[in-house]
């Protein structure tokens, strides 16, 4: 009973001629963007606070208890049978107009300006637009290029003061960086100190211009000439969705994608970096030999089948629940070990960011459990720990699976040369990398080129046990090959007689 | 006793500016001072209520709204946490009326402010004035003190079961703290810009809590209607104008400063009368109502009556009662300019056609041959209404419609003398 | 008044502190009465005042540069012993007000909102005082003058000012 | 594929023939006996081309001698045969911003079409009246911006115009 009663209701109201179901009392433009219906709006973010300054989203009410005068849609709420149009006479022409004082003193940089593409003037402008200047006095200059910290880089001219950087930094993230000071039109976006936030780089994605940039993605590509993935980051357990910026010439950035389950509308700075592997120059083309530290190309297929035996695979927790599922039902049990990256950083920094950044770590668990019926306990198999690393000993080959490192596994990156070393000289070591830039890459005999997350098709599973969809995009190293796969080419070539055998026969 | 110490019940609100040494609180009481929240006290708070209500007595402001009909939107439920706050951010260009009031009588407020405090159940309040008026808060604040040491202000106030306290809260010079949600944002520590209604303060104001914002002179006609009643009050002004009303009367007049008279009085009598004619050249323009206020013509200054609907019907509005007159040596562009940079000076950069506006319609106003070489006066004039027209209701506050409504009046009033004004810019 | 040094309460200063925190019922509303107490104590508001209050009162340092950067009796540049302000609105530059300011400003050789070099006069063009009737009209420290007749007149009551504390 | 199948039915090729040699034979007597002639002496005499000509791209130059390109990309967004790339950075002059570090045109793959200069927002690039273009490698003809800009041909802005600066930009003619 009281349950019934706290669910809100769900009332029809129109937008225009279309009808629109919301809860009551909900925001009144979220309503209407969530139904698809495109209104003009600067400093309406969902996940920021209200400010209505922009008066960009007004619509009129029609009928009998309708206030007089067009109001914003961002400060209202949805309410029974209300009837509002943003295509009347009245808010077309408060819209245009409004339009032309935001552009009155922006700068004519679009040529320069990283936003140019995907900025909401010109996506505006094109729909409102004055079209006819009148605009022949002074504009008002305020400072361009300035390094605001972190990856961040303010031009106070082009800003629209629409608030919401500063929004999110006294909501999102309460570090108050961001203030706006002075009145009138000489008002700019100041940052006092610099941003020193683990989420500084979403004001950039949040900023519907170009005031706000990013140093990293800057002047590198004009954001026509990409193509998003939308792909589930890999910095962390928690699993954000985000999406990729590439074309042919390499990966650019990676922005977050809404995600109410898990990271909302925001990521962190260093799950911005996980696209930098993706196209890097040290990408593995081909299969290489390490001749006395000298790699050189070589056929997979031809050392695959004169392997030493007996053999052994150390997967990384960064494969897709399939890849896993795939490997486990060609390998029996008492081969597979893992290699789990350390912990870096606080547990949780009460946003989104976690310490672990074995990122399919549920996922691989999941299908350890389903595969061989038992479950995975990591101190015999996580090979980072002493007590599983002796049971490598006897072994004769070994395939190593290179964990995806970002640029933040710092602490990882040097454990993982440490775990090469210290694996028996006499054991052939074979690594399954992405490319030839992880740290103690000396200390193995061949390298065979791996698709990396954003190369193939698959699941993770966050830190709640949800499943995040990972999806191919332009693939970089064309003989990369799964893990897998090149573990099938083995089983096939070697007749499943020693070594790897099929778990199942 | 001596007739100068007793109070001239004559005027409603400088009823005792005629005494010396008003401002202490002993001479205020000799003067009847505290008798009206003194009887209010006996009465109940609807009572009171609906005595303001019935009297008419509309909001001294500038907007004019009626004071007891925005009493009937407040809190009713007395014990919820509220607040009162007198508006003494007085900022409108043309307008002293306020700090007048304050500096010869602050009890009188205080008083205003008691009997509002018990009519509207508020515990606290705040009287926010303006920054650079520091002498009157200090005279403020001697005189809170007063009220304090007599047991007007505290717990329990003269044993009835009701408290108020009472402080000065000086702003630190910005117009738009005048607006009422402007005044309660920088009473909360921030930038003085207007919040977004709804929530109204009535409902939702300083820190989350129903806040009652009262203008000072509205405030100190509380304790006289008290006093007398309602239907006393309307004896003076109209049948929608109810009451009796402070100009700040300034500009080319023989005699500038604050009088009282019943809304009503036509601008003339002002000019001749009160304020001894004007000082050498014969009239040209009036601006009726502060800045905010557009123009009006000496035709029309001559015919208006200073109440709420017959200024609006000469297409301008009573305001705050600022009357600022020009005489005929005087340049309607100058004043155009003038007002143009008070208003890009002061919006708070929070809108943006308010922001932007403000700043252009000055640069228009003061463009320069070397800028604009193409366009016609016709065409600058046209731009420069277009601009207002533009700016007009899109905003959170009023900020924009008072910087576009002058403009408009001032080309609309003196299209002829504009054109010549901006024909020369040319040449 | 150098940026460098800490900037404190003085004693005095710090009861009144605590005196106007008890008229709020939170902290921040009494922020606007402490900035007026520091630039009494400190002529202006650099980072340094901005700095310590911050740390005493718990408000992020942005939101107080944002307060004093938008209100016009707060400074955050130096300013001198005496501040003059020169109303210059619309009845005041009926009788003079502007000419007065510019007057004022080549008389003591310095721009507006710059304090002179002796570190004496700082002269800032005001909107309208509120004090019309007295039209034109300047406000010397916390006192207003007015009708001054002309820029003499300015600078007599200015030099008054001093003689008379 | 027949144009005038009437003529064909009733003349067989004869007639179209005759005609051909007709206009041929004309213009040899022309060209033999006339001062005026239609053919050059190529290459000892060169045909002058109209101004509007497009031949060979110029990237235009400020009078200080840097390129006045803001590597906006415009011109390989709309360029039909995608024959230009740009690497953009930033520039030490926080007033320029952005500045390409390199500017290739692929020479081979170019159809002249203009269409780089017509979208060009700061008139940085222009298609001048160099036309002999042939050489031996493929390489060669992917030309960077040392040579569109300061090629010997150009001498600096005295020889081909192509310095531009914002004031006069409209005033210039090639």
């Amino acid at each position: 009973m009281s349950d019934i009663k706290k669910e809100k209701k769900i009332v029809t109201f129109k937008w225009n001629d279309q009808e629109i179901q919301a809860e009551e009392g909900s925001n009144l433009l979220k309503a209407a963007l969530d139904h698809g219906i495109e209104v003009a709006h600067y400093c309406y973010h969902p996940g920021l606070s209200v400010s209505g300054v922009c008066r960009m989203c007004m619509v009129e009410q029609i009928g009998d208890k309708a206030p007089p005068r067009p109001y914003p849609s961002c400060n209202a709420t949805v309410s029974e049978g209300i009837h509002v149009r943003n295509d009347t006479p009245k808010v077309t022409s408060a819209v245009q107009s409004t339009l032309e004082f935001h552009l009155v003193n922006h700068p004519l940089d679009c040529t320069i300006c990283d936003q140019a593409g995907e900025c909401k003037l010109q996506e505006y402008y094109m729909e409102h637009g004055a079209y006819d200047s009148s605009m022949v006095d002074k504009k008002v200059h305020k400072e361009k290029v300035q390094d605001i910290g972190r990856n961040v880089m303010l031009d106070a001219e082009r800003c629209i003061l629409c608030s919401r950087c500063v929004r999110f930094t006294a909501e999102i993230t309460k570090t108050h960086e961001l203030g706006i000071l002075n009145r009138g039109d000489h008002a700019e976006i100041t940052a006092i100190e610099p941003l020193k936030n683990d989420y500084a780089a979403n004001v950039v994605d949040i900023c519907p211009v170009g005031a706000l940039t990013s140093k990293d993605f800057r002047f590198n590509q004009r954001v026509w000439f990409l193509e998003d993935l939308e792909t589930t980051c890999l910095g962390c357990v928690t699993g954000c969705s985000v999406k990729i910026s590439q074309n042919h010439n390499g990966a650019f950035r990676v922005r977050p994608r809404e995600d109410q389950e898990v990271n909302g509308y925001w990521m962190c700075d260093e799950g911005r970096e996980i696209y930098k592997h993706l196209s890097s120059l040290g990408r593995l083309q081909f299969p290489l030999k390490n001749n006395s530290g000298l790699f050189i190309p070589t056929e997979s297929e031809q050392f695959l089948s004169t392997l030493p035996r007996p053999m052994a695979i150390i997967l990384s927790t960064h494969l897709t629940v399939e890849e896993y599922e795939a490997i486990f039902h060609l390998i029996p049990e008492d081969q597979v070990y893992f290699y789990r990256l350390p912990e870096e950083g606080p547990e949780f920094d009460s946003l989104l960011k976690r310490s672990d950044k074995n990122a399919n770590r549920l996922g691989l668990e999941k299908s350890y459990y389903k595969a061989y019926n038992n479950v995975l306990n990591w101190t015999t198999k996580d090979c980072s720990l002493a007590g599983a690393k002796e049971k490598l000993n006897s072994v004769k080959s070994c395939f190593i699976v290179v964990p995806e490192f970002l640029p933040h596994f710092i602490k990882a990156k040097n454990n993982f040369e440490n775990f090469l070393h210290s694996l028996p000289k006499e054991c052939l070591k074979i690594a399954l990398a992405y490319d030839d830039l992880f740290q103690g890459i000396n200390h193995c005999d061949y390298l065979l080129p791996v698709p990396t997350f954003a190369e193939k098709d698959g699941t993770f599973f966050n830190f709640k046990e949800q499943a995040r969809t990972l999806k191919k995009g332009i693939v970089y190293s064309q003989q990369a090959q799964s893990v897998p796969d090149y573990l099938a080419l083995i089983t096939k070539t070697t007749n499943n007689s020693k070594g790897f055998s099929h778990a199942a026969q | 006793m001596n007739s100068n110490l007793q109070p001239n019940f004559n005027y409603v609100l400088l009823s005792h500016h005629h005494i010396p040494n008003v401002q202490e609180i002993e001479v205020y009481e000799q003067a009847e001072g505290y008798s009206a929240f003194k009887k209010s006290l006996s009465l109940t708070p609807d009572f009171i209520k609906e005595e303001v209500k019935a009297s008419g007595l509309r909001g001294r402001g500038g907007a004019g709204f009626p004071t007891g009909i925005k009493w009937g939107f407040f809190s009713k439920d007395r014990e919820a946490k509220k607040y009162l706050l007198c508006n003494a951010d007085e900022s409108e260009p043309g307008t002293f009326k306020d700090r007048f009031l304050v500096e010869k009588n602050p009890h009188l407020l205080i008083e205003g402010m008691l009997i509002s405090a018990w009519a509207l159940g508020t515990q606290k309040g705040y009287i926010y004035i303006r920054g650079e008026f520091y002498h009157q808060a200090k005279i403020l604040e001697k005189a809170i003190t007063q009220a304090y040491q007599k047991g007007y202000l505290g717990k329990n106030i003269l044993g009835k079961d009701f408290s108020f306290d009472l402080y000065v809260h000086r702003g630190a010079g910005a117009y738009i703290c005048g607006e009422e949600t402007g005044m309660i944002s920088s009473l909360e520590g921030k930038k003085g810009q207007p919040k977004l209604k709804p929530p109204f303060p009535a409902i939702k104001g300083y820190r989350g809590y129903p806040t009652m914002v009262n203008n000072v002179e509205s405030l100190a006609a509380v304790p006289w209607i008290i006093s007398f009643g309602a239907a006393r009050y309307r004896q003076w002004g109209t049948e929608k104008s109810p009451g009796t009303k402070l100009f700040s009367i300034s500009g080319d007049v023989k005699k500038a400063g604050v009088i009282e008279v019943p809304l009503g009085t036509p601008l003339k009598n002002i000019i001749e009368d009160h304020c001894g004619g004007m000082r050498e050249a014969p009239l040209k323009a009036v601006i009726p109502g502060g800045s905010s206020a557009p123009i009006l013509t000496a035709e029309q200054a001559y015919k208006v009556k200073m109440d709420y609907e017959d200024v609006a019907s000469y297409g301008s509005m009573l305001g705050s009662g600022a009357i600022i007159v020009l005489d005929q040596t005087r340049s309607i562009a100058e004043i155009l300019k003038w007002t143009l940079e008070f208003y890009h000076h002061e919006s708070c950069g929070q809108c943006t056609p308010c922001r932007e506006g403000t700043g252009w319609m000055e640069k228009i106003a003061k463009r320069r041959p070397s800028v604009e070489k193409t366009s016609t006066p016709e065409e600058v004039m046209d731009l420069l209404n277009r601009v207002a027209q533009n700016m007009r209701g899109q905003t959170i506050c009023a900020l924009a419609a008072a910087a576009a409504m002058p403009t408009q009046g001032i080309l609309k009033a003196f299209p002829e003398e504009m054109k010549a004004y901006f024909g020369n810019l040319k040449s | 008044m150098s940026t460098s040094l800490p900037f404190s309460f003085t004693e005095k200063n710090l009861k009144e502190y605590q005196e106007i925190l008890s008229r709020y019922d939170d902290i921040e509303s009494a922020l606007l009465p402490v900035l007026h107490l520091a630039q009494e104590q400190h002529g202006y508001l650099p980072t340094v005042v901005v700095e310590y209050i911050s740390s005493l009162m718990g408000i992020p340092k942005i939101k107080i540069q944002e307060v004093i950067s938008f209100y016009d009796m707060f400074y955050d540049t130096p300013t001198a012993k005496k501040i003059v302000q020169v109303c210059t609105n619309i009845t005041c530059s009926l009788y003079g007000g502007r000419k007065i300011h510019q007057e004022l400003l080549s008389h003591y050789n310095t721009q507006n909102m710059v304090p002179t070099k002796d570190g004496e006069i700082f002269i800032q063009k005001m909107e309208c005082l509120g004090a019309c009737e007295i039209a034109p009209c300047i406000r010397v420290g916390n006192d207003y003058y007015g009708p001054i007749q002309d820029t003499q007149e300015a600078l007599n009551k200015i030099k008054g000012e001093s003689a008379n504390p | 594929m027949l144009l005038n199948k009437d003529l064909y039915q009733h003349h067989g090729y004869l007639k179209g023939l005759y005609l051909a040699l007709k206009i041929t034979l004309i213009n040899l007597l022309r060209n033999l006996f006339k001062k005026e002639r239609l053919t050059l002496n190529y290459p000892e005499e060169k045909y002058q081309y109209s101004d509007r000509f497009k031949g060979l791209h110029i990237l235009t130059i400020k009078e200080d001698g840097s390129l006045r390109c803001t590597s906006c990309m415009l011109c390989a967004t709309n360029c039909p045969a995608q024959c230009i790339h740009i690497v953009a950075s930033n520039h030490d002059d926080p007033s320029v911003e952005k500045a390409p570090v390199s500017f290739e045109i692929e020479l081979l793959r170019c159809v002249f079409c203009g269409f780089c200069a017509e979208a060009c927002p700061v008139d940085a690039i222009r298609l001048g009246g160099e036309y002999e273009l042939a050489g031996h490698f493929e390489r060669d003809w992917i030309v960077d911006q040392h040579f569109l800009a300061y090629r010997k041909s150009l001498n600096e802005g005295k020889g081909v115009l192509s310095v531009v600066e914002d004031k006069n930009r409209m005033k210039l003619k090639l």
